[in-house]
């Protein structure tokens, strides 16, 4: 598989705390990989590092063959790559069709609002209403939903199952399959375990801001083991 | 698992001994002070000092920007001149007067403003001084322009006469310690523990069951009592109240004090009042206009200097090795 | 699927009770004709879809959203009327669904707060802080007890989001709310925590109500006593775990055709 | 003659008109701070200075090059556009992530230094700006003599504020607009170029300021002291409005321009502070203002 | 003879405010222009003169007064714009037994009830533009008033003068409308006036809140109407500002106008040559002030308070600013006051031709009778 992404030695700072210590990964194409670890290991930081939105790093990033390093954060996205934030993000000026509507088409082959909505219902329901409005969960789908409609070539998931209800989350499962059959490649992050095995190709373990192993959904119940040890599953 | 906590080290952090030296430093030098200055600018300085302090308990450790602060120094110069003048009560229950007229005065403002957060309140503030500045032009015991003139500044307890320069200053120094102790004591206590919640996240303050609003009524009265504390005596300084006092630019001067100081900090907005009053006096005998320089000022402050003076030290280096650590959201 | 057995140390009775209750946000109703009864000593699951209403009536109850109609009633007194604060003071305390600390204060800082609330202590401006020293022995047990003696002394803010959910249910418990009212307090939690908190939780509703919304359903599987399920603002099934979860209509509202625990 | 209150519906309907050329004024500055206000989270202090600097760049094009009114229309917003713009490139821009009341100190010690600058060099009394000669002359509309330019004013004030409403509200750079002002790094990240568009909007917001200062112009005395005047009953307007609100903020501007107007004539004395009696109020019975979205 | 070795004149104004032009520097080059004109020196030694801006704030402009006295060996203060800092200041210097002449400040309370031994008050008074104004009108067949008064003691005071003019001369006044101090827009109150017939409408406010209004009233056509405009407090300096195509029409009192005959002319191109503008009211008798300190202190021999003050007070006033002079036991200089009107723009012949001089009002006329005056110094 051809990697689209490849990130090594990533350092990264919060003004004078040093987070990520030299993180190694590559994700390839069409590839659903997960990143796991305890909380605050800094499986989001090495997203946002990703991104460009923490600009504190160091290190090589690089997607499509294109070094990331230097493009400014409104740039990325255009090269491909979209990302679903832990907090969500959701505009509270903004009503929900805006919000889904806002991040710009940047590329051809991302949903239409139909199929979006044919998935979400709920948006649907409440297009109208004010994006802070929802409830958590509503609003976890809006954030995903955005993306969505970008036709990004990459997704970076941080925690998308957090706060939704067991239905949802299967629906969510269900979309990110679908999505992989269309052959989006995801970065994905999650608590939910489960969840995760039932998506991934690949796992990333992460550790104090380093990448601390690597396997994939093979060897899953083999590992089952030293997961218990490192999350505790 | 037996780990005992570690809250030594939070009061090792405490620098106490940096901090008497300082103090007693400070103190010695505002003692010797009229030897070297000049004593009405002092007096000046300290009351502007007092005021700036006061501004900072609700900036700095309420985090409530209040743009009419005018309205309580100016107020209260006005309520003490008055009482002294026209009623001929003595200097130290002249300045409770004022005390008082500007809490009061800091209950009616407060009333309003604090049903609103952040900017929204400073406007609100700006708005109702605005409409105190329009009253004190207008009622006739404020003598519109002219102001309360040649107000007598009387014998404290009736034996001290204060117009003897010395006397007058050693009083104004000490309404000025003792107004800086109860700002202090307010701050590093239980009750102000509960006033940098607030600041800090108002919503989980209520649902911990602080009536937040009774609160920052209370720090905004508290706030605008100690603010009266320093116009009354500045009204005893001068021997007069007038507009300039209550108007909008006063209220800006105050913030202006308190940023070059250093928000948040105790002592911070006494050096900024001194730079300011230095700097106005300064320019009076000089080529430039005052308004550009404060201006100026400001905006670089702002951009480069956020922490002010005192602020900037606490951080740099050397504040740091002495012990002084200083967390402020900036 | 194994339920754990109660811990039960007194007989159940109702501290918080709303009937009827329900609110409107324009023309759309969020929360309809909910009837719901809290017991002391019981651990009450609010479950539903995302939507469902369920942060909604934890805002209602806790008065931070005012009611369309019904009534409220805490500990016999009706506080369908009540200011916020005052509903906290008289025992009803909650999370948040977003972690809720005092970002600039540290761990300690944050639990003393909460702790020198009912003290009296919180008006005193004329005392000086070391006054809150007597809290400390209280706060470190708090402290320990939710596994962040390490972090005593760090400034919240530095806290991973984990850590400061952690934190914020050291807080509310300092208070010694007789209602606890928890917002999915094991969202976005490692696995290590969600047993800590789980354990937590249990240990507190010995002596105390708790009203938790959660999706883990494992979690409430094990820990709750009963669960109201919620949809669409309305309540769709009532009972324990083990009836509600066999419901049909809760298992394609919610849960989905998914084995789950 | 027809009696309202107490005095000649004629003279009534006067008043009424001229409260409403008043609220022209209020409308379209409590606009420009609304917008930078429920974009960039910044009270412009300097709004009343940019108003001042509008009126005084078409005095100085006027005296200097012989510019007349009309290009100065454009000009003069076009001018202190981009010094708004290059100021928010510059220095505002770096106090965004911080509390808002930097934006505001900021802004304030902006408007002393620009006004400072202007009383030092051309004075405190003002200059004369001559009204235009094709809206010169009054008409007289019977129950009063309307000079033409006043209702130019009236007009103009309401294209411009209706149409930047629209912009707002109703295109899709507005949405990204009011998405920036919350999570600017996320609409970033999305591809937007959030910078541009926030020193875009801190333009416009000036540029709305010194187009109702070239308005004002041969109405009031050109002079340093005209913005200072007037910004803060323009806060008072917005707090009235909501916030954030833009149609909030032109129709209460305009509302407010009326009842300002006929306290004039009622009770004068109160004229000054009919706002902010009409602020306390609302504050107490709607604190999120007349338009305002719950905070 | 002079005490320190020197003469030293302190002029102390508003130079960065609202009254920036009113006074300001251009007080500051008139005193200079005054030294050089008595020649630098007096009694043999040195004069200097020394400047500040108080910023329009008393606390700072006493400040400067105690520090100038004190440590400075200022021996007077002059100009004091802003009836406030006068009122301080005059109490500092009265305190301290130094001699402050007023030429900026407007309110009678100088030579009233705070009137002090040292303190005179030199240029105009409210009490001079009341009569100036509301008398003299009068007599010119302007004899209904309605006025638009600032809403705060200085626009009462105005206000309640003028019209006692006026009804003393026969005139009546029809109304009057107070407006809020800083308003920016007087149409409503324009139409008020207008509407109540009155032959006058007199502007009993100041600064930008009277060109505000003769501007506004440009607009309405109020003059174009046959009212006429009378402005209570208004000087060369700000017609100069508000332009003749606005101003004309207006009528207002100075106590000076630089094109009143040739020496006033001479007197003001020199001081146009220095400053850019022509000389007002302020300009003039802070000129005139400190050239009489000087010929006082000459007489006396001395810069000793006691007996400058009391020449000040003997000596006649006679210079370009004033002829005949005298200054009252309450330390008010007596002199002429001058109704003008402002010109229509092809009148005007030169630039800062601004003035056509209505009526001369004599001095004893135009200036209270120190015996009503209240002030503790008359002895009646
Ligand atoms: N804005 C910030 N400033 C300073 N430190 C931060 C900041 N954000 C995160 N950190 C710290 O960086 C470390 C990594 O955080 P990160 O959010 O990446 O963890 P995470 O693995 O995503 O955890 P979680 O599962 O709780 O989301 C943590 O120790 C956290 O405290
Ligand atoms: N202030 C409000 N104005 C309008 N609608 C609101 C408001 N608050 C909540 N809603 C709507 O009410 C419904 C219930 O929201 P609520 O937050 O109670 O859901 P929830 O059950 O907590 O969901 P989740 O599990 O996703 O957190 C949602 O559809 C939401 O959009
Ligand atoms: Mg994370
Ligand atoms: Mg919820």
């Amino acid at each position: 598989m051809k990697p689209l992404l490849k990130v090594a030695g990533l350092n990264a700072w919060y003004g004078e705390s040093h987070v990520l210590h030299g993180v190694d990964m590559t994700v390839g194409e069409g590839e659903m990989v997960t990143l796991l670890g305890r909380n605050g290991v800094g499986k989001t930081t090495t997203l946002r590092a990703i991104m460009g939105i923490v600009r504190e790093r160091k290190g090589e990033i690089s997607f499509a063959g294109e070094d990331l390093m230097r493009v400014p954060l409104h740039r990325v996205a255009r090269r491909g790559l979209g990302y679903v934030p832990e907090e969500r993000g959701i505009f509270s000026t903004l009503s929900v069709y805006e919000n889904l509507v806002l991040p710009p088409a940047l590329a051809k082959g991302g949903m239409t609002i139909d199929e979006i909505f044919e998935l979400f219902p709920n948006l649907h329901e409440r297009r109208n209403s004010t994006g802070t409005k929802l409830s958590g969960g509503e609003q976890q789908m809006l954030a995903i939903a955005r993306i969505l409609r970008t036709g990004v070539r990459m997704m970076l998931l941080d925690e998308p199952t957090e706060g939704l209800a067991p239905v949802i989350v299967q629906r969510i499962g269900e979309v990110l399959k679908k999505l992989k059959e269309r052959g989006m490649t995801v970065l994905l992050v999650e608590q939910n375990f489960r969840f995760a095995s039932k998506v991934a190709d690949r796992f990333y373990l992460m550790d104090h801001g380093r990448v601390a192993g690597e396997f994939p959904v093979s060897e899953l119940s083999g590992r089952m083991e030293m997961l218990h040890d490192v999350l505790g599953v | 698992m037996t780990l005992t906590l570690d809250l030594a080290k939070r009061k090792e952090r405490s620098p106490f001994i940096v901090q008497t030296v300082f103090l007693g430093v400070g103190l010695a030098c505002l003692l010797l002070a009229p030897l070297f200055f000049y004593p009405v600018f002092l007096m000046k300085l300290l009351c502007f000092a007092l005021f700036a302090c006061a501004f900072n308990l609700l900036l700095g450790y309420t985090g409530l920007l209040s743009f009419g602060h005018a309205a309580f120094f100016g107020g209260a110069a006005y309520f003490t001149a008055h009482a002294v003048k026209e009623w001929g009560v003595p200097p130290e229950l002249g300045i409770l007067v004022g005390v008082f007229g500007a809490a009061l005065l800091g209950a009616v403002i407060g009333f309003f403003a604090i049903r609103r957060q952040g900017i929204y309140f400073a406007m609100i503030t700006l708005a109702l001084a605005q409409m105190f500045y329009f009253f004190c032009l207008q009622s006739g015991f404020t003598r519109g322009e002219d102001g309360i003139q040649s107000v007598p500044r009387g014998h404290l307890l009736g034996v001290i006469d204060l117009l003897q320069p010395t006397n007058m200053y050693y009083f104004v120094l000490t309404v000025f310690v003792i107004g800086i102790a109860i700002i202090w004591r307010i701050i590093n206590s239980p009750f102000g523990m509960v006033l940098k919640s607030i600041r800090e996240n108002e919503t989980r303050a209520v649902s911990l069951g602080y009536s937040v609003r009774n609160y920052k009524l209370a720090a905004f009265v508290m706030s605008a009592a100690l603010t009266g504390l320093a116009g009354g005596l500045k009204a005893l300084v001068f021997q007069f109240a007038t507009l300039t006092d209550v108007s909008w630019q006063m209220s800006g001067e105050v913030i202006l004090m308190t940023l070059l100081g250093g928000i948040g900090t105790l002592i911070g907005p006494i050096f900024g009042a001194g730079l300011v009053v230095t700097l106005q006096n300064y320019l009076a005998t000089s080529e430039f206009p005052v308004t550009i320089i404060t201006g100026v000022v400001f905006m670089v402050c702002v951009l480069l200097f956020r922490r002010g003076i005192v602020g900037e030290f606490y951080n740099s280096r050397l504040g740091r090795k002495l012990g002084f650590e200083h967390r402020h959201k900036h | 699927m194994a339920v754990a057995t109660p811990l039960v140390n007194e007989a159940p009775r109702v501290v918080l009770s709303a009937r009827g209750l329900r609110r409107d946000f324009g023309g759309f109703t969020a929360v309809k004709d909910v009837d719901l009864d809290v017991h002391h000593a019981r651990v009450h699951a609010l479950i539903g879809p995302n939507g469902a209403g369920k942060t909604t009536v934890f805002n209602l109850l806790t008065k931070f959203l005012q009611p369309t109609h019904g009534t409220i009633t805490l500990l016999g007194e009706d506080i369908t009327k009540t200011a916020p604060d005052k509903v906290a003071r008289m025992g009803l305390v909650r999370s948040f669904q977003i972690s809720a600390v005092f970002p600039h204060l540290t761990v300690l800082d944050n639990v003393r707060v909460a702790l020198q609330r009912p003290n009296r202590l919180a008006t005193q401006f004329w005392k000086p802080l070391s006054a809150l020293d007597a809290l400390n022995g209280k706060a470190e047990e708090l402290i320990r007890s939710v596994g962040l003696e390490k972090e005593v002394n760090a400034v919240a803010a530095d806290l991973s989001y984990g850590r400061k959910r952690v934190l914020e249910i050291a807080t509310t418990l300092a208070l010694e709310p007789k209602v606890l009212l928890l917002d999915e307090p094991m969202a976005g939690m490692g696995h290590e925590d969600v047993g800590m908190v789980a354990e937590i939780i249990r240990e507190v509703a010995r002596e105390r109500a708790v009203l938790m919304v959660e999706h883990n359903l494992s979690v409430v599987a094990t820990l709750c006593h009963h669960v109201t399920v919620l949809q669409r603002g309305e309540i769709l099934a009532e009972g324990d775990y083990a009836t509600v979860s066999e419901d049909p209509r809760v298992r394609t509202a919610y849960m989905g055709t998914e084995e789950t625990s | 003659m027809t009696m309202i209150f107490g005095i000649p519906l004629q003279a009534f309907l006067g008043q009424l008109l001229i409260g409403l050329i008043n609220g022209s004024f209020y409308a379209l500055l409590s606009l420009g701070l609304a917008i930078i206000f429920g974009l960039l989270r910044v009270i412009n202090f300097a709004h009343g200075a940019q108003y001042m600097l509008g009126a005084f760049i078409a005095w100085l094009l006027l005296s200097y090059l012989g510019i007349g009114y009309w290009p100065a229309l454009v000009l003069a917003p076009l001018l202190v556009g981009l010094i708004g713009a290059a100021i928010e490139r510059t220095m505002l821009r770096q106090l965004y992530s911080l509390d808002p009341l930097y934006g505001l100190l900021f802004t304030f010690g902006l408007a002393l230094t620009v006004e400072g600058t202007f009383r030092y060099i051309y004075g405190a009394s003002g200059q004369p700006y001559a009204t235009p000669a094709l809206l010169a002359g009054g008409a007289n509309l019977g129950f009063m003599f309307l000079p033409i330019y006043r209702g130019w004013v009236i007009v103009f004030s309401l294209i411009v504020c209706l149409g930047t409403w629209l912009v707002i509200e109703k295109t899709k750079l507005g949405s990204y607009l009011r998405a920036a002002t919350e999570n600017p790094v996320l609409v970033q990240s999305f591809g937007i170029n959030v910078p541009f568009l926030l020193t875009l909007t801190y333009g416009l917001g000036a540029a709305l300021a010194a187009l109702a200062g070239v308005l004002a112009a041969p109405i009031y005395q050109v002079s340093p002291l005209m913005g200072s005047n007037i910004i803060i009953v323009v806060f008072a307007v917005v707090v009235v409005g909501g916030m954030g609100s833009i149609m909030g903020a032109i129709v209460t501007g305009y509302l407010l321009g009326v009842a300002e107007g006929l306290t004039k004539v009622f009770y004068p004395e109160a004229s000054n502070i009919v706002i902010f009696v009409i602020m306390a109020i609302v504050l107490l019975l709607r604190p999120a203002g007349l338009f305002g979205r719950d905070a | 003879d002079a005490s320190d070795g020197k003469v030293k004149i302190g002029i102390l104004n508003d130079q960065s405010g609202v009254y920036a032009d009113f006074g300001g520097k251009s007080s500051y080059e008139a005193a200079l222009m005054a030294v050089e004109d008595f020649g630098g020196k007096v009694l043999g030694v040195p004069v200097e003169v020394v400047t500040a801006d108080h910023q329009n704030k008393p606390d700072i402009a006493s400040n400067i007064a105690r520090q100038w006295y004190d440590t400075e060996q200022v021996d007077s203060i002059m100009e004091l714009t802003t009836s406030s800092v006068a009122l301080a200041v005059q109490a500092i210097s009265k305190e301290k037994k130094k001699i402050d002449i007023v030429t900026g400040a407007a309110t009678t309370e100088l030579t009233g009830k705070q009137c002090s031994p040292y303190g005179f008050h030199w240029a105009y008074d409210t009490h001079s533009l009341a009569v100036g104004t509301g008398g003299a009108l009068v007599k010119q067949g302007g004899d209904s008033w309605f006025f638009l008064t600032a809403d705060y003691a200085f626009g009462y005071s105005l206000e309640e003068n003028t019209g006692n003019y006026v009804k003393e001369n026969g005139g009546t006044v029809v109304g009057a409308v107070r407006h809020p101090l800083a308003s920016t827009d007087f149409s409503s109150f324009l139409l008020q006036a207008q509407s109540s017939g009155a032959k006058v409408i007199g502007l009993a406010n100041a600064g930008l809140d009277t060109s505000n209004a003769i501007k506004q009233a440009a607009e309405f056509g109020i003059v174009q109407g046959g009212q006429r405009l009378a402005a209570l407090l208004f000087t060369l300096a700000e017609v100069h500002g508000l332009g003749l195509e606005a101003a004309q029409g207006l009528t207002l009192t100075e106590g000076f106008y630089w094109n009143r005959d040739e020496e006033s002319a001479k007197f003001g191109k020199r001081f146009m040559e220095r400053t850019g503008k022509m000389p007002n009211m302020v300009h003039a008798g802070t000129y005139s002030a400190v050239l009489q300190y000087l010929k006082a202190i000459e007489k006396a021999g001395t810069d000793e308070t006691e007996a400058v003050a009391k020449e000040l007070h003997a000596l006649p006033v006679d210079d370009v600013f004033a002829k005949n002079g005298t200054v009252a036991p309450n330390g008010r200089m007596v002199h002429d006051m001058y109704l003008l009107e402002v010109k229509k723009p092809d009148e005007s012949k030169e630039p800062w031709d601004y003035f056509k001089v209505l009526a001369t009002i004599p001095g004893k006329e135009a200036f209270m009778d120190p015996a009503q005056s209240g002030c503790e110094l008359v002895k009646s």
